[in-house]
């Protein structure tokens, strides 16, 4: 399945966020997309998404897991329940057990009955990428994924998008800074947020 | 006299007249204000810019 | 195609365009509007013969069922922009929209007030739970709420979306107004004027109250004119065309 | 797939508690706030009482309907989910509708004989409940979806809905004297659950949009 973008742009109360932003990845490729805070960053992850019409442009995309600013979480929902109401969500079967290793895995078995209010930030983001690894797509699309990480939870990440990346995936993560990952960004997209007259 | 000159219905008819030439006036002074605040409004943006 | 549809939708409608094309029409808008509206108060008030069952207490006509009409004519353009604004994101087509939200309350309420006025002589009481006067009362209220749900979202965008889908949802109401009279027998009287039949008043009473008619819509398109013309220059402030009008 | 969506819908609202009762107690209150102020002739009155009382408690509940989903993000995935957004939705409005109306329904006999309505009328008056409360559901939820964007907690939706709150009570309350407005009712049911669940799909997807 191709990944192309071609010349998207978008404007927002008459300032021009971002104007025709052409890029294509192929497997295995991920993107950076850079920008200072309010530059249209997170638009232009949602644009992508399919959450916001863009003004013109076009957009082909994979299957995608989209994680933003907002996780997206059922606040009175267990661990557990969450991960089983996502994946019912995304009309994905997925068996018990693989669903205790992926809890496992991000380091979350022992708030595995936890109401999901009674997580921090960084857990639910933890949570989040349980559901990452549990339910395999073509493409992430990533925003500012690093907000409210500790250590061994960068270290999660970064191990994940890796071996997602080593599959033949593609990615797009909206950063701050650098990503500590083997992989260099195929595509480096800057957003200035300039004006559009 | 308004009632006499229409058999008896002056007041409502002078009534019903009135508030229709009260409400039309009204938008139409109302937008030529705000017409004349909104040129204001550029040309101060506009006398800002030149600056 | 594709590309020319564009092009309108985005430039030929333009509100650059509209400005200088309104700016063109409004003076003759606003003698129209000067010349019918006085021949029909003039000859409304005095020449036309009175009514052989309720005497000159008829005369109210000539401004209850103008703006009635104008109500309803005003929602039928705004479900228009409606239409506009949701399918094709025609900027002119929201900002017509969202002027003449509030220009329908008036007219609405005008409509409410002269029948009220003109019901207390003919039928006894200022106000009856008649099919008519409860649908354009609901009328009234979905401008109400029009003009609420505009003045508390910030966002443009979402602002013009969201009252144009709430238009639609009303729109529903129109229909019910107009056969109101019909579906249920009530105290209103049916229509006096219909398109396609021969009307059952005098030509006489008759070309008064159409150019009272046509002065009501001429009005509503000044003012609505206007209106844009306002909110078009705030908001294009910062754009080079502006700055040569306004030079 | 989408029984596990239900089944964690009725879990959820469950774990809500004593909050899912609070309008049912304010369906009771308001009604037997009308024989304190009336007297005894509030029979005459009494199924117009209840309707009036069943659509303030309606749209007491609805004005938080998708705050929770759009603060939490929860919306942006129900929208990227291959399920159309429309049937979530319609599985949201259903399961808000048992947990919030039905109640209203069962208790509305005991409060007809509260206020002395003979039983048939009591009868007919739970069938116009059942036809009307529907719709008074779907068109609040449609408010609540267009205010979704709204930080500032506003009494904005009753002003946005009431007016199409009007021809649901005057179909209801006069469907129990005049059996012919019963199907009027019907129809206003059948039309609304066909296109409404679509306009508030419209809505949500509009409030996220910006």
């Amino acid at each position: 399945m191709s990944l192309s973008i071609d010349n998207l742009s978008f404007s927002r109360d008459e300032r021009c966020l971002f104007d025709n932003i052409t890029a294509i990845l192929q497997p295995g490729q991920w993107c950076d997309v850079r920008g200072a805070n309010g530059s249209g960053k997170s638009t232009l992850l949602r644009v992508l998404a399919g959450l916001i019409k863009p003004d013109n442009g076009h957009v082909t995309l994979p299957p995608f897991h989209y994680i933003g600013h907002a996780l997206g979480l059922q606040p009175t929902l267990t661990v557990f329940e969450q991960i089983d109401w996502q994946s019912a969500l995304l009309n994905e079967k997925i068996k018990k057990d693989a669903l205790h290793d992926a809890i496992d895995l991000v380091g979350l078995t022992s708030m595995k009955n936890a109401f999901t209010t009674q997580l921090s930030a960084g857990q639910q983001r933890r949570l989040r990428f349980a559901i990452l690894h549990l339910i395999p797509r073509p493409l992430w699309i990533l925003d500012e994924p690093y907000t409210a990480l500790d250590v061994s939870a960068q270290h999660v990440l970064h191990s994940l998008i890796e071996a997602h990346l080593q599959k033949k995936n593609r990615a797009i993560i909206a950063t701050h800074h650098a990503m500590k990952i083997n992989i260099p960004p195929a595509h480096t997209i800057q957003l200035e947020g300039q004006s559009c007259y | 006299m308004i009632n006499m000159m229409f058999h008896g219905y002056g007041y409502s008819i002078l009534s019903a007249y009135s508030m229709t030439l009260i409400v039309m006036s009204l938008f139409w002074i109302v937008a030529l204000l705000s017409k004349r605040q909104a040129t204001k409004k550029v040309k101060r943006y506009l006398s800002q810019e030149k600056k | 195609m594709r590309r020319a549809w564009y092009w309108i939708s985005q430039q030929g409608l333009s509100t650059q365009s509209f400005y200088k094309t309104s700016g063109r029409l409004l003076p003759f808008i606003t003698a129209g509007f000067l010349v019918l509206f006085l021949y029909g108060l003039i000859a409304g008030l005095f020449f036309a013969p009175a009514d052989y069952q309720q005497g000159d207490g008829f005369r109210i006509i000539y401004v209850h069922v103008p703006s009635a009409f104008a109500a309803m004519a005003i929602y039928f353009c705004m479900t228009i922009c409606a239409v506009l604004t949701l399918v094709w994101r025609i900027k002119i087509a929201s900002l017509c929209l969202t002027a003449s939200t509030s220009l329908g309350a008036g007219f609405t309420f005008l409509a409410l007030v002269t029948g009220s006025i003109w019901g207390k002589p003919m039928w006894g009481t200022w106000w009856i739970w008649d099919a008519r006067l409860t649908s354009v009362l609901i009328l009234f209220f979905i401008y109400g709420g029009l003009i609420a749900l505009q003045s508390i979202i910030a966002n443009k965008q979402h602002r013009d979306r969201a009252v144009s889908l709430m238009t639609l949802v009303g729109a529903i109401n129109l229909p019910i107004i107009h056969y109101s009279v019909i579906w249920w027998s009530t105290l209103h009287q049916g229509a006096t004027l219909s398109l396609f039949s021969e009307s059952l008043i005098a030509p006489a009473m008759l070309r008064p109250l159409l150019a009272m008619i046509a002065a009501f819509m001429l009005f509503y398109g000044m003012i609505v004119c206007l209106r844009m013309r306002n909110t078009i220059l705030v908001t294009d402030m910062k754009t080079e065309w502006v700055k040569k009008v306004l030079q | 797939m989408l029984l596990t969506l239900i089944r964690y819908d009725i879990i959820r609202t469950l774990r809500r508690g004593f909050s899912v009762v609070t309008p049912l107690l304010f369906f009771t209150m308001i009604i037997c706030l009308f024989p304190f102020a009336i007297g005894d002739n509030a029979r005459l009155i009494a199924p117009g009482i209840i309707w009036v009382a069943a659509l303030l408690a309606v749209l007491l509940s609805i004005d938080t309907l998708f705050t929770k989903e759009w603060e939490t993000g929860c919306l942006d995935h129900l929208l990227l989910s291959p399920y159309s957004l429309t049937q979530l939705v319609s599985i949201k409005l259903l399961s808000h509708w048992i947990t919030y109306s039905l109640p209203l329904i069962i208790i509305s006999p005991v409060l007809g004989l509260l206020l002395h309505l003979p039983p048939p009328v009591i009868k007919t008056l739970m069938i116009t409940l059942l036809l009307g409360t529907p719709v008074l559901t779907l068109f609040g939820a449609l408010g609540a979806a267009l205010m979704i964007g709204i930080r500032e907690n506003s009494v904005l939706l009753p002003i946005l809905i009431l007016p199409f709150y009007i021809p649901v009570l005057i179909f209801g309350t006069s469907a129990i004297t005049t059996p012919g407005s019963l199907p009027l009712l019907g129809a206003l049911l059948l039309f609304s659950i066909a296109t409404l669940p679509f306009l508030i799909t419209q809505a949500l997807k509009i409030g996220v949009d910006t």
